[in-house]
């Protein structure tokens, strides 16, 4: 009993680790994202507390007064700067000249008293000037603190005396990072084009599945199953390419046919109509040709599904059903296809769950388009999250939107299980060692 | 005592004529290892340069490349990144390592200098200035009734705001009319999405951003959409203009397929470069992008900036910074101004022989730089635009009707800015 | 209804399996077709039913020319050897199914279904589906099926093969009653003799896509024509001795066995011979004396197997009735039975 | 499956033949057009070529400034799904024994998991992988994506895996235990090669997965040195500065031979995965 | 070396398959373990060899005690029904297995596989795989594998289920030659009950998981303990006929039929009996003369196999030399031989 129990635990270690690794911790970590504002201007690993002018203009509508005083920059050559400076190790003529020459002044710009340096008889090193003027800046302003802690000492420090709920109201306006929020699901819940990819996404699985990965798969593994092998195995290798054909090749190969100088246009112009990209010509188009492109791929599963599930009917059956005089519809309508009904079962159940999660094929042939007709849930998280334009990657937004899909592929899948009878799939051992 | 430094930069949006925004930085490397062998400094660097074609792929890789803390050291990309990345900590300013009083920095033009800046800080160097015109296919406006005065008049009635976006919109629908372009042809704006759509805006008298706080005019957004849903009402543009295919649209335009297209000033190179348009300004004219109801004649300028990322040795940035000071030199940054014909980035640079002599680059300069609009640096500029893109897309090819875009936007707008954004 | 096979042929590709074969199964005669695995018996069967093309010659039924008529039109039963039911279905279902793709109205194919679900005895089980059957009611479902439609002609391709013994014994009687009573002309196809010397009115034993013998199953015993047949039918299966003519007898050189070769036996001196000698002629009772040792030896119940090295190495089988008397090692001078030898030439032909 | 199976004589196959060569036409004429482009010269708006050039391969010996060298980028594709295919063949393997035959506990909880994080749009969650990836150090190196790839085709494969061992006889593993062989070595030397062509089956799956995929390299491993096809030919079709369809369907051929090499030396293991994996 | 199934139980689960069953086989004997399907044969034999583990009692292996042994500890050999060579394996190498993972090295085991591989007369396959072999040539390489490592105990699972008549009756006696041979002790798991009675020193009858009982396979067919098994053992298998005492005499009531009973069944007037009539024990040749007509009759060679009914619809069956003179339909006055019928209680006991 022991060493099968070790032995197994050893064996399914790396499976475990791998899966906790990148598919449990994912999964947690997109559930935290979720709940956060994370985006690219937030960083991902967190943020610090800068008062910056853009950061104060939160704070002006509740704390004037403060943020009017804060926005002040100022370069004060005092005594402790001057002391800093001696400190740095420099020339000491900078520091004797600057004492001599510049104490008490004050300057508002960072350029202004970097000229100042700049004029010494010692001339530093830009290198030095940036040091130098560090030493006398004496506002906050545009500092980035790790820590409220630090945010708050060095205010004490500049003298600003603010009531703990300042503190917090300061805090709050000048925190560069990531905060903890519902507002992702009130905007995917309240966005009516979130309301629309949606429903895109309800029609692109409904319309891929139904008329290719279960219905046109049937027909192939049908027409096949009636013909002699070697033209049968031809053809189910030709539906088989798309599978197998890199996706980004076969999405250009779509391409290649449907744009405006594509294969059809050129086919079409010999007739005098002049070129048109069909495939994005208008949202009936577009549709026309995602449902295609991704149907082309899922067919060829289906297609292996039912062509072994029908390899598996005794061939008896089809010749018993023969002499009793069954017609070729016949036999299709009364014998094949009631024994379907677990493939067609299984490949509606998987089938569904890998559509719900593809984007692959949409992102490269429409990207979503034209006017977002053909974007889909996984694909709008990907973009929300990952790759846009403007570069404004909103992880939380996305996460939340990702977080989606997994809740309804769980569901579906817990529902697949269910159905299959999960109960039986897990034999007992038959050797008890 | 030989030191290695291995510096890397990667660029958005960068073709062909653009290698210059990652040579010159080689070519700074080279000027600064001189300089520092006369100061007995045996110093090595290499450059490792790396373009990026399309912005989305850019950004995606250099965001997570930077939260992963293997960002390049030097970046060029739109000066609209340096707010949200600067807020995020991914890039460091600049003006921490160079001093911008000296040359070449100080020759660069104050507003350039001030779209690269962000919190009051400068955080880049511009590298290029360009702005982005409306094109006119001459002997087309010929054909419909121009004369040779009034093409050359043309300009100035579009900066005056007598030739407008309406103008616009009827000559395009003449050329069609006449069988000079096919239909769909009048007009054949920019296939994808980009800054060009925000002068639009501008020019129905929008504004992007007040007193650091993003703005949405309703009636202007309203203007802007209904202008490019009347556009294919009218026919004269494709209603599945976007996202066709770039190559194709490159042709047409170079081979006089369209009438009337708006682009960038580099446009000039490509289309003269690759695509074969030998007499540019025989076939061509172009102007500010004429004033829309309620707004002027405007245009937009894009800088792109020299950004360096943080989280490297502190010696490295240094050094990377002294590269881009180095590279944004009037004749080194020429080279890039005249191969993709952008525009200079600094007064020298006008008197650059190299430059001046380049008719483009001068009547460009002249014609629209001065009436340049920039995209705010905003850490949420990028939410905005993507709302405004997404709606903009959808009323252009009437999945939804010009209201409701511009109402879903508000309320997308709403939801997620909240009172980061003024809606009005 | 008369079946002749006209010179019939079959090739899958190029594998020739049968090659001009021709057989004729009187009306209402069950005729079996017996003989080694691959040796062409579906394929036959099938032909006749219409699921195989002939490659060449003609199939009629009764005088009609349906070689090229599908399956559909032959109007023939089969049971399968797996009996073929769809498992989908129950057994009312599976039984109607030929009426049910002629288009017949329900209610009729309902009357007909119980009518020969009870001539076949399984009135009981016509809501189950084949799954919930045993072996032996799901061949009578099959059987069933097949007739239903009222065929020309039944065939049935080892419809036993896969029954116990005791259903077996129980099945065969069952479906020879059917045959009778109905009157149909049915073809048999098994490998099993006893099954073929039982069920049918008479036997074709095939070999390698060739008839090689057809007669009734006493004949066939008693009369083989080839040392192939002999060996066929029998159990436990003849044993062969290698010999040679010595006046007038059959000889095994370097041994003292003499079999004397009946006259019709007209074999020249010295030619070489088989003798087989089935087990129960080789016995205590016989009139030909042949020592040897016993090298194995086991109880069936009711008799004995023994078999016994002659000197010189050949093994002769034979079979008592239960005794305790003798065991391996044993020498024992039983003796063959003359009266029931057969004499093949050195290539098996009977002589 | 050995029998070679004839279609009945009652049904006529070219009416069948015949349906399915006309709805496979325009599969036909991308896949035939695909080749033929790559080594012809056609008019813009010809159907047919005018000649033969050579030129649209000449990628393979020249590289495009900034780009990557397209053999370092196929030796990275190569080793992408040549190292993610052992991973998930050698991890799946394991893991479906135990499933399949071992005593160990939460058994069944651990196969209904496996089930339901197949449903996961493990894409969509890139995102967090990214974080996992970084955390361990491994973003934009090929080890990082391979780790992430093999992670994800894991359920599929020990689901799959977990099949073929159910339909090895238990005798097997039985006479090797009375042999006096321990489990591991029954696994090793016994069970394992009986589910040869389950693991074919799955490593050719594995492999023509892993050759096609492209949004995992693409956001995880960006970079030049580990870039791999599908990136290199995405980046390729994106910039429409170099636009010659001709070359990146040379580029796509290029790609793509290798996968109908694989697929056709081991087609006959793809039609197992079905059967010995999705009982139902 | 000697099998001690002790007070032996095991139980899957809630279903308890065998329940305080002891057996014990001696010493170089050859026990078969026979029993319908179900009964718990195969339950038994992984026992033995320690792939499953008793619930309860021990199993000693001579004077030890193997219960919680595993099986690599066991030194068992065994024979499965589907022989289990390793496919990917050749001969030589399936048969050297078990001293490949004893670590033995390979001179020695190529050595000690040519001396079995001689010993089962496979010498000359070593180079093929399982997938060439004829199934009789797969059993002898398992049962090669089976004896290779001198096992203590040889345990076959039904080793010739998968043979064609002919190979049966072949292996059958190589088996036994070899476990004569070897001396070793062996159990034979079978539902084939020649097979049982012609291989082995005794058989255990198993009924249900317990085992019904226990003898030399011709006590156990001339004097079976219960209905069960006389029905078990005998083909064509025994007819039984239901009636009641009456006098001293079997009778079945409104019919002629007496059988009298022997003195040794001392049951009360009245009792509800059973008689078991063996085929061979109902001839034109017995004593008891019981009228009937005959509904079934077969040829099966050398043998005819008639089923009689007797007036009042009870039924016997007889088995006789071949003859042509009887035909379905007929009347015959044939006769139960007295001696031969075993009498049963209601609940078929043998009285
Ligand atoms: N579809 C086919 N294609 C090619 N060869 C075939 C085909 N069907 C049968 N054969 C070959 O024809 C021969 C006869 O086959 P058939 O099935 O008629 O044998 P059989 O006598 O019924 O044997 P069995 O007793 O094993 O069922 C065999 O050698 C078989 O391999
Ligand atoms: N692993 C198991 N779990 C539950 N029940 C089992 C298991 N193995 C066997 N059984 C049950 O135990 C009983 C005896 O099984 P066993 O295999 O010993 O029968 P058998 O006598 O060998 O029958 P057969 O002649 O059909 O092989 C059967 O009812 C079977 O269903
Ligand atoms: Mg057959
Ligand atoms: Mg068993």
């Amino acid at each position: 009993m022991k060493s099968s129990r070790t032995l197994g635990l050893v064996m399914i270690a790396p499976a475990a680790i791998m899966i906790i690794l990148f598919f449990l911790m994912p999964v947690v970590l997109t559930a935290v994202f979720s709940m956060t504002s994370m985006t690219t201007a937030t960083g991902i690993s967190g943020g610090v507390y800068q008062i910056a002018p853009n950061s104060l203009i939160a704070l002006k509508s509740a704390l004037p007064d403060i943020a009017a005083e804060m926005a002040e920059p100022r370069y004060t050559i005092d005594e402790a700067g001057l002391k800093a400076v001696e400190g740095l190790g420099l020339t000491p003529g900078i520091a004797a000249e600057l004492r001599a020459k510049h104490a008490g002044e004050v300057f508002t710009a960072r350029r202004d008293v970097e000229r100042m340096i700049k004029d010494l008889a010692d001339r530093p090193s830009t290198r030095d000037v940036k040091q130098i003027s560090e030493q006398f800046n004496r506002s906050v302003l545009n500092t980035r603190f790790d820590s409220k802690e630090q945010l708050f000492s060095a205010l004490d420090s500049l003298g600003f005396k603010l009531t703990a709920e300042q503190k917090e109201t300061v805090a709050k306006a000048t925190y560069t990072g990531w905060v903890w929020t519902t507002d992702n699901i009130s905007r995917m819940t309240t966005s009516p084009d979130m309301a629309r990819v949606l429903l895109n996404t309800v029609l692109y699985v409904a319309l891929v599945l139904m008329l290719f990965n279960v219905g046109y798969a049937l027909l192939l593994a049908i027409w096949t199953h009636y013909m002699p092998p070697t033209p049968a195995s031809i053809f189910r290798g030709i539906w088989l390419l798309p599978r197998i054909t890199p996706v980004v090749i076969y999405v250009m190969l779509w391409k290649w046919l449907a744009w405006d100088t594509g294969f059809i246009s050129i086919l079409i112009g010999k007739f005098g109509y002049p070129p048109k990209n069909y495939l994005l010509d208008n949202a009936y188009n577009a549709w026309f040709f995602v449902v295609l492109i991704n149907g082309f791929i899922g067919a060829s599963m289906g297609m292996l599904v039912f062509s072994s599930a029908m390899k598996a009917i005794p061939k008896s059956q089809f010749y018993a059903s023969e002499v009793d005089g069954a017609s070729r519809w016949q036999q299709i309508r009364y014998i094949i296809l009631p024994q379907m009904r677990w493939p067609i079962l299984f490949v509606t159940c998987y089938q569904t769950l890998s559509l719900l999660a593809s984007f692959n094929e949409i992102l490269l042939a429409t990207n979503g388009g034209p006017g977002n007709a053909t974007e889909v849930w996984a694909l709008s998280a990907y973009h929300t999250a990952l790759r846009n334009y403007a570069g404004n990657l909103e992880y939380g937004l996305g996460a939340a939107m990702a977080l989606v899909l997994v809740v309804i592929g769980v569901t579906l899948s817990l529902l697949y299980l269910r159905v299959f009878n999960y109960g039986t799939l897990v034999a007992k051992p038959l050797i008890e060692d | 005592l030989a030191k290695d430094v291995h510096i890397s930069v990667w660029a958005g949006g960068t073709g062909p004529n653009d290698v210059y925004r990652l040579d010159a930085i080689e070519i700074a490397a080279q000027q600064l290892q001189r300089e520092a062998a006369l100061k007995g400094e045996d110093l090595k660097i290499t450059v490792e340069k790396k373009p990026y074609s399309a912005w989305e792929d850019f950004k995606q890789a250099l965001t997570l490349a930077a939260e992963a803390k293997t960002a390049p050291n030097i970046v060029v990309s739109g000066h609209e990144d340096i707010a949200p990345w600067s807020q995020a900590g991914l890039i460091v300013p600049i003006e921490d390592y160079v001093d911008l009083d000296s040359w070449p920095l100080s020759d660069i033009y104050e507003n350039l200098l001030k779209i690269a800046s962000y919190n009051g800080t400068v955080y880049g160097i511009p590298q290029d200035a360009e702005s982005r015109p409306m094109f006119f296919w001459k002997p087309y406006m010929k054909a419909i009734g121009y004369s040779d005065a009034d093409l050359d008049a043309l300009p100035q009635s579009v900066q005056d705001g007598k030739y407008t976006m309406k103008n616009l919109l009827e000559d395009a629908k003449k050329m069609q009319d006449k069988g000079l372009v096919q239909a769909g042809y009048g007009f054949y704006p920019r296939t994808s999405n980009g800054p060009d759509y925000w002068q639009f805006y501008t020019s129905f008298g929008g504004t992007m951003e007040e007193g650091g706080k993003l703005v949405f005019d309703k009636a202007a957004m309203t203007r802007t959409y209904q202008f490019f849903a009347d556009a294919v009402k009218a026919g004269v543009t494709k209603k599945n203009h976007i996202g066709m295919p770039g190559d194709q649209w490159w042709k047409e335009v170079a081979t006089g397929k369209a009438g009337i297209w708006d682009g960038g000033t580099w446009h000039y190179a490509r289309l003269v470069n690759q695509e074969g348009l030998k007499d540019f300004f025989g076939n061509v004219i172009f102007t500010l992008i004429p004033a829309g109801e309620g707004g002027k004649a405007n245009t937009l300028t894009h800088p792109l900036v020299y950004l360096l990322t943080a989280g490297h040795d502190q010696e490295d940035t240094e050094i990377a910074a002294q590269l881009v000071k180095i590279a944004s030199e009037p004749r080194t940054n020429a080279l890039h101004a005249v191969k993709s014909a952008h525009l200079g980035i600094s007064k020298s640079e006008s008197t650059v022989d190299f430059y001046a002599a380049d008719r483009w680059t001068r009547e460009a300069t002249e014609r629209l730089l001065p009436h340049a609009n920039a995209m705010p640096n905003n850490s949420d500029f990028g939410k905005y635009w993507n709302i405004m893109w997404k709606n903009l897309e959808a009323s252009w090819t009437g999945a939804k009707t010009v209201d409701a875009a511009v109402s879903d936007a508000e309320s997308e707008l709403k939801s997620t800015l909240g009172d980061k954004i003024v809606i009005r | 209804m008369r079946i002749l096979l006209d010179n019939f042929s079959k090739s899958f590709g190029s594998t020739k399996v049968i090659e001009n074969m021709t057989l004729e199964v009187g009306n209402g005669e069950m005729l079996a077709l017996l003989g080694p695995s691959g040796c062409g018996k579906s394929t036959t069967l099938f032909s006749v039913c219409g699921i195989h093309r002939p490659s060449g010659g003609r199939i009629l039924f009764g005088d009609r020319d349906v070689t090229d008529l599908p399956s559909q039109a032959r109007n023939v039963g089969v049971v399968f050897q797996s009996y073929a039911l769809y498992p989908h279905m129950t057994v009312t279902e599976n039984i109607g199914f030929p009426l049910k793709v002629k288009g017949m109205p329900a209610a009729e194919i309902r009357k007909e279904v119980d009518r020969i679900a009870a001539l076949v005895q399984i009135g009981n089980l016509m809501g189950r589906r084949p799954a919930e059957l045993s072996g032996g009611q799901q061949q009578r479902v099959a059987l069933a099926r097949a007739l239903i439609r009222k065929p020309d002609v039944l065939l049935l391709d080892e419809p036993l093969a896969n029954l116990d013994a005791k259903l077996r014994l129980e099945m065969r009687s069952e479906i020879r009653r059917l045959q009778r009573e109905t009157g149909i002309t049915a073809i048999l196809v098994t490998h099993d003799q006893v099954e073929a010397m039982s069920m049918c009115d008479r036997i074709a034993i095939m070999k390698e896509g060739e008839i090689v013998q057809i007669a009734t199953p006493a004949e066939m015993y008693n009369d083989p024509k080839t040392a192939f047949v002999a060996g066929f039918l029998g159990n436990p299966p003849i044993t062969f001795l290698r010999g040679v003519v010595d006046k007038g007898a059959f000889t095994i050189p370097q041994s003292e066995i003499r079999v004397p070769l009946p006259d019709s036996v007209g074999a020249a001196e010295g030619t070489k011979l088989m003798l087989g000698v089935r087990p129960e002629h080789f016995t205590p009772a016989g009139d030909i004396t042949v020592p040897g040792k016993v090298t194995f030896a086991e109880t069936q119940g009711r008799e004995n197997l023994y078999d016994v090295a002659l000197a010189g190495g050949p093994l002769l089988r034979s079979i008592q009735p239960v005794r305790s008397d003798i065991h391996v090692g044993d020498d024992v001078r039983w003796a063959i039975d003359s009266r029931g030898v057969f004499v093949f030439d050195e290539n098996g032909r009977r002589l | 499956m050995a029998e070679r199976s004839q279609p009945s004589a009652n049904y006529r196959s070219w009416p069948v033949i015949t349906a399915l060569t006309i709805v496979s036409l325009p599969l036909l004429l991308m896949y035939v057009y695909l080749f033929l482009d790559t080594v012809t010269i056609k008019q813009a708006d010809a159907l047919l070529p005018s000649g033969l050039t050579l030129d649209h391969w000449r990628f393979l010996w020249q590289t495009t400034e900034g780009k990557a060298n397209i053999w370092q980028v196929t030796v990275n594709t190569l080793l992408f799904a040549a190292c993610t295919t052992s991973l998930v063949l050698i991890v799946s393997s394991m893991a479906g024994y135990v499933l399949s035959r071992l005593n160990v506990p939460a058994r069944g909880f651990f196969l209904a998991g496996v089930m339901v994080l197949h449903a996961f749009p493990s894409v969509t969650l890139i995102i967090a992988i990214f974080i996992v990836l970084q955390m361990i150090g491994l973003y934009n190196s090929l080890l990082g994506v391979i780790l992430v790839k093999a992670a994800i085709d894991l359920p599929l494969g020990i689901w799959l895996m977990k099949g073929f061992y159910d339909t090895v006889p238990w005798e097997i593993e039985m006479a090797g235990v009375v042999d006096g062989a321990s489990r591991f070595r029954v696994w090793r030397s016994l069970v394992l090669p009986q589910v040869k062509p389950g693991i074919m089956a799955l490593g050719l799956f594995s492999f023509l997965s892993g050759w096609g995929e492209f949004i995992l390299p693409q956001v995880l491993a960006p970079g030049n040195q580990v870039q791999v096809l599908s990136v290199y030919l995405a980046a390729f079709l994106a910039d429409d500065n170099n636009y010659d369809f001709n070359m990146f369907k040379a580029v796509g051929v290029f790609y793509l031979v290798p996968v109908l090499i694989v697929y056709a030396l081991f087609n006959k293991y793809l039609m197992n995965i079905y059967g010995g994996g999705s009982k139902g």
